[in-house]
């Protein structure tokens, strides 16, 4: 067996982890955080603004337009659900394989999941023409008929998928919370604070019965979340995928898409792990650069794989014969709109193989500028793939170019206010790492312990 | 709300002196007995005589029902309430419905697990009574109702004491 | 009230005119506030149309409202009632009128070139569309952009509501007895001339005429198109000062230079007409040369296309008789010594127009092949150079060595174009000499289409008293003393001879929506009120009383055949037009060419760049530049919108290191405009061109200020003006724009979706190049059992005249939306003409191909639509439910044809008053956020359906046509049930080898068939680029 | 658990309401009984039921055209120039007539604009005016009979015996 290094630093006893992990819950906020909130509150006011003025004047306000009838809203859409997938792949499937370094960061990860579907089924939502009738996306008894839904389209497919994805997602994020939040209640002294985390625990005592039920639960939740997660940025993918244009009719897009949503999720973790370790100096313990570099290793694995996602999707192109599909491909790289081609490739295949080396894996600085440059590559990923695709398909009279607006960038800026806003809070009410789960991974790779292995 | 029964309870420091003591708890004869940690500890389900939980078969069910429901809700409304020809495919497209029918799946079996292990485990409950707070933290805590077979306070209270209880207590659980 | 045809004049009225009666349900209650008037006067609401700030400033108040307006809705809207609404009855229910049921009225309508019959359909008595009437001998059904754009004139919200004195540029009230006691006085004073626009109404002459005489006014015709070179030439060629009939439908060979006669010449419906029947019966289709010096609608029809310098006109024409004359001594010219010497100096002509020698001499042949059977044009702006009268004379000629004259030009039908620059000038002359007291404008606007240098303002000045009749303060009326309102053509009553024999009647079909007069009504006011002038001109009190009159003495017994006067003029009003048959068929008489007409044609020099004006399809002269509609409307060739601009080769292009959108200044001698620059394929690197009609400032919001006005560059002179040919320079000016051009890509790639074929081809295998592929599917799809609608397209009679894009706008309340989303590509179009070109860059050659949703079985936008707001129809129509789609643009995404129409913002309902009137109530006005597309005009199919079940029948082919099958002047759309055996398009479908299905190897499985186009361009084979590579599905 | 039990509760009811929410909400939202009071309070249980006059007599342009039509107030003149002269609301017609004015009805049955209904269409295929409108003939004051909703019409359309269509675009285009 290798030798393992420790998962949770400094050689804590079970009461300095407790306080080491409710601490930002416990103590008032920093100046650092609160300057950070509130920049990160002012640009959500700016994305509630642009969503108000365009769902008051209308979808032409973006540029989306005749052949690119798709634009900002889904590729960010898109965006965002990737990252969507890094919590659950952590939580979930890291759990089945039993990756115990996973403790650490799945609170964390999970957070993220959640509030990053939050921002991105806002999306689709707004992206219609008529948002406030948005509830006919869903199938209930009506008196026009009644008049059901089509089943048959990808985009209903996408409601119940991300639907259930962020149910399901923040169920099992909270709780495995809830264990944690006792903890919280138990620490508290203020009555209101006691009475408030008093409900969201649930009453939450941690008898021997009731953690048997729990494990088992997070086991089932686990092992229905993994198959979930493949599923839902499958169906997104099918977006694409089943309808007809060239370079979106494609069957590689599933896997493609998932191995890309756990690149960009990935991406995503390490940027915000960065950040919490520097806001939180205590988690540099829990979350230790050990744990970043498996994040920064499976980074450079996923990149990989999105790499060769986009080398096969060429390859099928140029063999399939099929005249449209090798025009979408060849004009993805050298039509009008190559750069946002070529900066994907930088950033999401090249820039990531620094992480080779390993002193590169396991400098914060840099693996914090990959990951930031992952973002945006994945972000450019999806833009490629629906502008790039759309702007030139079948008849060449309709070709024509994306006009990018202000609203454009102001939707896809101010998403990040969203997403920021809740995490940042998140940081402060709930506990970043999930005490109840690192406890028990303790001691592995102290070598003064036998009690446990893996 | 249920009443909540008194007995007594044996703090403990360790986690392993908590699974002997859970141990010789149960040999004792005790049955309804609660041992309380503020982590699941490996070997203690064995130590309480705790069996497998049983929420899986409610997964499985639920998954089945709703597998069931979005089969037959995809089928009434395409191809029975209302036909409608949508791009020349059949009414009943069962590929272009799969997508929905897992959802439907994964969705009612995820859920009714969760509600499952809150019935199973009694929660949610408003304010139950803390023996300890340490308990969530880093205490552990076994804890004997005072209407278990051979319930005596005196004999408790020794037992706990035996078992290296920092702490033995009465207590409200 | 004799007759039960039409509403009538505004003085004339015992019935409850509809304008005025209100019963209005539902669309009509919206769009009919009977205080329109009012309203309109209201400030310019903001609409996506205008670019600029409105919307910034708008939005915020009144959508915040929107917003709570919706959230108040979403929590009330299970207990709160519908607003009241009221239904106001007719007093006296109008017997002809039925609710909700549309009336056709027979009427015509002229922009100062060509002439329709129209049939306006009107609802609830307001006009809604107007279409051709296919009794008239030339249109037959078919209508040109512009005159199914009128209609938007008549609601235009700029148009004066009474008489005002303009001082200064500034317009006041006054009162028409107040003017009208002005005027009387006035005219007392003599020297009275009477300026209009051609006029082709024999009352409205004859009128004029009686006018003329009372008050010894003098009557000057003037058109900025007049045609006037061809007059002048056929007098010198043959002594007779007339525009002859053109029978192209007769012609085998037709060589044009220079003449637009399918965009925009003399008649180009109907000669599109002509045109298309020629090829109709592909085996013995006609064969089109043009030589070009713009790239015209024409030239990108022709079989063979070649580019040459308006310089150059003359030796085309020339030459080719030389070839004939002097090469081959053929004709009976042939030996005649001064025709030899004139010919002579054109031997080298095929050198100098750089075309192939064996190529021109082919020409020649075809031409002598099939004399008598041949027609050679020329003429329009485009043949106005320095030279026109001589061009003419060489085209004249060339007719008559060809023995066409009397065969496919017919002088004995001449069509009534009269009028003169010439006149014109002479006026100008007298006016600057003060001679003129008192100037009548009416349908002419010299302030705008006469160069400045020719100093019409500066004469102006010298007339005591200018009245004008347009219908708003523009360029002419701002220097006008008094601008007197004429009612709408659609107001007013009238008749046309656009070409002899052939008399329309000219119904009002609503009463006069302002308080306007027609002229006529003014003349015989003035002449009544100055007691001069015959008694049938000051006797009748309305226009319809002396038009009536006038049939009856002058019209009603050359025409009558025996029947009483009021059945034939129940007759005239219900077929809207007599015809003597003159125009369908040739005369055959032809006449003897002067050959000293000749003496003067000489080679032109050649040298340097020259300047081609030319008036587009859209605006043709400029008059209707505040139609927005015209300004959507792509360019048929260079798909360009809300713009002019100057054109030039690509080689050019690079010479200038210009791009697209650039502003050019263009110079001719001491003039200049300023212009972006468009690069077009196929033009002659010697050549610019600009289109006149633009650069409008008095049009109103609409057309103010869109583009420049190049008539600014033409040369005036006694002699004529020159429009054509003038030595140009261009400058860079550094200034930058985006021309709001509807095409993004110009090259098919390679792809099967226009297939053409030469005729050599075609004779050898009817579907040549009609590659078919094997097309399977998984799914068994569904049965059509009873009708099932199916459209085909002829490419190979389709001109891209673009009638029908006009015709579904007009048809289907399709929004405009202004050059800034043009350019964002937000255009709304149902139909779209899609232009290609095919070869080499520097001599493209264009094909059209009319795209609209193609309903196909497999839609695969039905499939990805969440809410199934579109499905398909029992009768195989793709159907889409405005109300019940949320805007996902899902289907547009999916839509190989793109043909999907998103409204990305608020178009309909900001429509500003009285515009809504002209809304089609059969269909619903599409709001924010909802997907539209062509239904295949379905409002027609379901009328179609309900009068077949009223007249207790089954359907028949033919009984539903689309607005753009109706308004095609080629007929080449077809449409009807694929179901029926009998029905064309099923005979189509089933049996014509041309026909195939657009992206067919995608398997759609369209309801819309094209027909492999066809060029008689004497090659073996068609080398169309990339010819059809893979795609195989 | 009684929470537990109580939510249960709920949410079957909630449930139950929801399926079988199509037959609940009829009426709701639309003008069914929607009966205003009329500027002349004109009797229908007079005009068709006592003196028996046809439907068509006044609404006579319902074969031809998509509307039904309030008759102009010349068709109302045909029998009052004569008939109960005396009834002050028969005078008011008589003034308005001759002054050329209108009355000024109060809509009962609105559809929306996007609903293109065909009058001429039913009354061709034998549809009866009470099949829609209700015991018209015993109305003193008109009423909404149906509530017009799409279910409404659709559920006459489905029946196959009426062999009419359902294509979105029989009614929206």
């Amino acid at each position: 067996m290798m030798k393992r290094n420790q998962l949770v630093l400094g050689n804590k006893t079970l009461k300095d982890i407790t306080e080491d992990i409710v601490k930002p819950v416990e103590t008032l906020p920093s100046k650092q955080w609160l300057s950070l909130f509130l920049s990160a509150k002012v640009l959500l006011l700016f994305y509630i603004s642009m969503i108000a003025i365009i769902i008051a004047n209308g979808m032409g306000l973006l540029g989306v337009n005749n052949p690119v009838a798709w634009g900002t809203m889904i590729i960010t859409f898109v965006f965002w659900i990737g990252i969507g997938h890094a919590g659950t792949l952590i939580s979930a499937i890291l759990f089945l394989f039993r990756q115990k370094w996973r403790t650490s960061v799945a609170r964390t990860a999970e957070a993220m999941t959640v509030f990053a579907v939050m921002t991105a089924g806002i999306f689709p939502l707004i992206h219609t023409g008529r948002p406030w009738l948005d509830f006919w996306l869903f199938p209930y008894p009506n008196q026009r008929g009644p008049l059901w839904t089509n089943f048959r389209s990808p985009l209903l497919w996408d409601v119940f998928a991300v639907s259930t994805y962020a149910t399901v997602s923040a169920v099992f994020w909270y709780i495995g919370m809830v264990p944690d939040l006792a903890t919280i209640r138990d620490r508290a002294v203020h009555p209101l604070r006691k009475k408030i985390y008093g409900i969201l625990s649930f009453g939450w005592r941690g008898t021997a019965k009731q953690w048997s039920h729990f494990e088992m639960l997070y086991m089932l939740l686990a092992g229905l979340s993994t198959p979930l997660v493949l599923s839902v940025h499958t169906i997104v993918s099918f977006d694409f995928a089943v309808s007809n244009v060239p370079g979106w009719h494609t069957t590689i897009f599933p896997p493609y898409f998932v191995a890309g949503a756990i690149f960009s999720g990935f991406g995503m973790v390490v940027t915000l792990m960065t950040l919490v370790r520097i806001g939180f100096p205590q988690f540099k313990d829990y979350i230790t650069i050990d744990h970043m570099e498996v994040m920064n290793k499976i980074i450079m694995a996923t990149g990989l794989m999105v790499g060769y996602a986009y080398g096969s999707e060429f390859f099928i192109a140029w063999y399939s014969g099929n005249a449209y599909e090798k025009f979408a491909f060849i004009n993805r790289a050298f039509g009008p709109y190559a750069w946002s081609y070529w900066i994907m490739i930088c950033c999401n295949v090249v820039i990531p193989q620094l992480f080779w080396k390993k002193s590169f894996r396991r400098s914060i600085p840099i693996m914090f500028t990959v990951s930031i440059f992952v973002n945006i590559g994945m972000w450019f990923e999806r833009f490629v793939i629906t502008v790039t695709s759309l702007h030139r398909d079948f008849l060449p009279s309709s070709w024509g170019m994306y006009a990018w607006s202000f609203f454009d960038t102001g939707v896809l800026v101010g998403s990040f206010g969203l997403f920021l806003t809740l995490f940042l809070l998140y940081l402060r009410v709930l506990p970043a790492i999930s005490i109840a789960e690192v406890k028990p991974v303790m001691n592995v790779g102290k070598e003064t312990h036998g009690g446990h292995h893996g | 709300m249920a009443k909540f029964k008194k007995g007594i309870a044996g703090i403990f420091l360790t986690e392993e002196q908590v699974v002997k003591a859970a141990h010789k708890t149960r040999e004792m004869g005790f049955t309804k007995f609660e041992a309380l940690s503020p982590y699941p500890i490996h070997g203690m389900e064995e130590a309480c005589g705790i069996k497998r939980s049983w929420i899986p078969y409610v997964t499985f069910i639920a998954g089945l029902t709703g597998m069931t429901a979005g089969l037959l809700f995809t089928w009434w409304t395409s191809a029975v309430n209302w036909t409608l020809n949508i791009g020349g495919k059949p009414f009943w497209s069962l590929p272009a419905f799969i997508p929905i029918i897992f959802e439907l799946t994964i969705l009612f079996a995820a859920l009714s697990s969760v509600a499952a292990m809150l019935y199973a485990c009694g929660i949610p409950k408003v304010s139950p009574p803390i023996i300890d707070k340490d308990i969530t933290s880093h205490k552990f805590a076994v804890f004997i109702p005072h209407d278990d077979t051979g319930y005596d306070e005196k004999k408790v209270e020794d037992l706990m004491k035996s078992l290296g209880a920092a702490e033995v207590k009465k207590a409200e659980f | 009230m004799s007759d039960m045809h039409h509403p009538h004049e505004n003085q004339n009225n015992d019935m409850t005119s509809p304008a005025e009666s209100k019963y209005w349900l539902s669309l009509e209650q919206w769009a009919n506030d009977p205080e329109f008037i009012e309203m309109a006067k209201q400030e310019f609401k903001s609409t996506p149309l205008r670019e600029g700030n409105e919307k910034e400033e708008g939005w915020a108040r009144r959508e915040f409202l929107k917003l709570m307006g919706a959230s108040m809705a979403l929590a009330t809207a299970s207990c709160v009632r519908r607003p009241v609404q009221k239904i106001v009855p007719y007093a006296k229910q109008p017997e002809e009128l039925t609710f909700a049921v549309p009336n056709f009225y027979t009427s015509t309508w002229s922009d100062g070139g060509e002439s329709f019959g129209l049939l306006v359909k009107t609802r609830e008595g307001r006009p809604i569309k107007v279409e051709g009437n296919p009794n008239h001998p030339l249109n037959k059904g078919a209508l040109s952009a512009r005159a199914q754009a009128h209609i938007l004139s008549l609601y235009d919200p700029e148009r004066l509501k009474g008489p005002k004195k303009v001082d200064g540029g500034k317009a006041s009230d006054v009162k028409w007895d107040d003017v009208d006691a002005e005027i009387v006085k006035q005219l007392g004073k003599g020297g009275v001339v009477v300026l209009t626009g051609n006029m082709t109404g024999p009352t409205m002459k004859a009128l004029v005429t009686d006018f003329c005489s009372g008050f010894k006014a003098k009557h000057v015709v003037w058109e900025a198109i007049s045609y006037e070179e061809i007059r002048e030439g056929q007098k010198a060629s043959y002594g007779d000062d007339l525009i002859p009939f053109y029978h192209f439908d007769k012609a085998k060979v037709i060589v044009s230079v220079d003449a637009d006669f399918l965009g925009t010449w003399i008649a180009p419906t109907a000669f599109n007409r002509q045109f298309s029947s020629g090829r109709k019966d592909i085996k013995s289709m006609n064969r089109l040369v043009v030589f070009d010096s713009m790239y015209s609608l024409t030239g990108a029809n022709a079989d063979l296309r070649y580019k040459i310098k308006p310089s150059l006109q003359l030796d085309v024409v020339m030459g080719l008789a030389h070839e004939i004359v002097v090469k081959k001594s053929q004709s009976k010219f042939a030996g005649n010594a001064s025709v030899k010497a004139a010919l002579e100096p054109f031997a080298g002509a095929a050198q100098k127009l750089g075309i192939e020698p064996s190529k021109f001499t082919q020409v020649a042949e075809d031409l002598w092949k099939n004399k008598g059977e041949s027609l050679v044009v020329a003429g329009g702006l485009q043949g106005s150079a320095s030279h026109a009268k001589e061009l003419q004379i060489a085209v004249n000629f060339l007719n008559s060595v060809l023995e066409n004259d009397g065969r496919t030009v017919d002088a004995k039908a001449a069509f009534n174009l009269k009028g003169s620059n010439k006149d014109l000038f002479q006026l100008i002359e007298s006016m600057k000499k003060g001679e003129v007291k008192t100037l009548i404008v009416h349908r002419a606007n010299p302030m705008y289409a006469v160069t400045a240098d020719m100093g019409f303002a500066e004469a102006l000045k010298k007339v005591e008293m200018v009245i004008y009749t347009g219908d708003r303060v523009d360029e002419m009326g701002a220097v006008s003393n008094y601008v007197l309102p004429d009612h709408h053509p659609m107001e007013t009553w009238g008749d046309s001879e656009f070409a002899d024999g052939v008399l329309s009647i000219h119904q009002p079909t609503i009463r006069p929506l302002y308080d306007t007069r027609s002229l006529q009504l003014s003349l015989m006011t003035w002449a009544f009120m100055a007691k001069v002038g015959p008694k049938r001109l000051t006797t009748p009190e309305i226009f319809y009383d002396y038009l009536r009159e006038f049939w009856k003495t002058d019209l009603y017994p050359k025409f009558g055949k025996g029947k009483s006067f009021d059945a034939f003029w129940d007759e005239v009003l219900q077929t809207g037009v007599i015809s003597t048959g003159k125009v369908e068929k040739a005369s055959g008489s032809g006449r003897n060419f002067k050959t000293e007409a000749l003496s003067n044609v000489k080679p032109v020099k050649s040298e340097g760049t020259e300047l081609v004006l030319y008036p587009t399809v859209q605006f043709y002269d400029g008059t209707l530049a505040n139609v927005a509609w015209l300004h959507e409307l792509p360019d048929p060739v260079t798909k360009v919108t809300w713009d002019n601009y100057v054109s030039v080769s690509i080689a050019t292009a690079q010479k200038l290191s210009a791009k697209e959108g650039e502003y050019m200044e263009v110079t001719v001698g001491s003039k200049k405009i300023e212009v972006p620059l468009h690069i077009q394929p196929g033009l002659h690197d010697d050549v610019v061109s600009v289109a006149v009609g633009y650069g409008r400032t008095g049009a109103g919001k609409v057309g103010n200020n869109i583009g420049a006005n190049a008539y600014a560059l033409a040369q005036w002179s006694k002699d004529g003006v020159v429009y054509s040919g003038l030595s140009a320079s261009l400058k860079k000016t550094g200034k930058k724009t985006q021309l709001a051009c509807t095409q993004g890509h110009h090259s098919m790639e390679g792809r099967k979706i226009v297939v053409e074929a030469t005729l050599a081809e075609y004779m050898k295998d009817n579907g040549a190049n009609n590659h078919k592929h094997k097309v399977f599917s998984i799914w068994s799809g569904h049965q059509y059992n009873g009708q099932k609608w199916g459209m085909s397209l002829d490419l190979n009679l389709c001109t891209g005249c673009s009638a029908c894009v006009t015709a579904c706008q007009a048809e289907n309340n399709i929004p405009v939306v202004g050059k800034k989303y043009m350019l964002e590509g937000r255009e709304m179009h149902w139909i779209r003409i899609d232009r290609y070109y095919v070869g080499a860059p520097e001599n493209a050659e264009a094909v059209f191909q009319p795209v609209m949703c193609q309903h196909c079985d497999n839609a695969p936008c039905e499939t990805v639509c969440p809410v199934a707001a579109t499905t398909h129809s029992s009768d195989g129509l793709n159907d889409m439910a405005y109300n019940r789609c949320v805007g996902t643009r899902y289907c547009a995404n999916n839509c190989p044809y793109k043909v999907r129409r998103y409204n990305w913002f608020e178009y309909t309902t900001q429509t500003e008053k009285p515009l809504h009137l002209q809304y089609n109530p059969e269909v619903t006005v599409r709001p924010r956020g909802v997907m539209e597309k062509c239904t295949f005009c379905v409002q027609r199919i379901k009328s179609a359906r309900n009068q077949a079940k009223i007249d207790k029948r089954d359907m028949k082919d033919g009984d539903v046509q689309t607005a753009c099958q109706q308004s095609c002047p080629t007929d080449a759309i077809v449409f009807g049930d694929v179901n029926d055996p009998e029905s064309k398009v099923s005979k189509i479908f089933k049996t014509e080898p041309r026909a195939y299905a657009l992206l067919e190897e995608f398997n759609a499985a369209p309801a819309v068939r094209y027909s492999v186009k066809i060029r008689n361009n004497g090659q073996a084979t068609r080398n169309q680029d990339g010819a059809h590579k893979g795609g195989h599905a | 658990m009684h929470l537990a039990k109580k939510t249960s509760v709920l949410a079957l009811v909630v449930g139950v309401l929801f399926l079988t929410g199509c037959k609940f909400q009829y009426g709701i939202g639309y003008n069914q009984g929607y009966s205003p009071e009329q500027p002349i309070p004109f009797d229908h249980s007079i005009h068709v039921g006592q003196n028996g006059i046809q439907c068509q007599y006044c609404h006579n342009q319902v074969e031809r055209s998509n509307q039904a039509s309030i008759p102009a107030l010349s068709t109302c003149m045909n029998c009052h120039m004569l008939v109960r002269g005396d009834s002050p609301f028969v005078q008011k017609i008589q003034q308005a007539h001759a002054k050329g004015e209108s009355i000024q009805w109060v809509k009962v049955h609105m559809l929306p604009e996007h609903v293109k209904f065909s009058h001429s269409a039913h009354v061709q295929k034998g549809v009866n005016c009470q099949t829609c409108h209700g015991p018209i003939e015993t109305m003193q004051k008109v009423s909404q009979f149906s509530d017009l909703s799409m279910g409404w019409c659709v559920n006459c359309h489905r029946q196959p015996e009426n062999k009419a269509p359902l294509n979105c675009s029989t009614c929206h285009h």
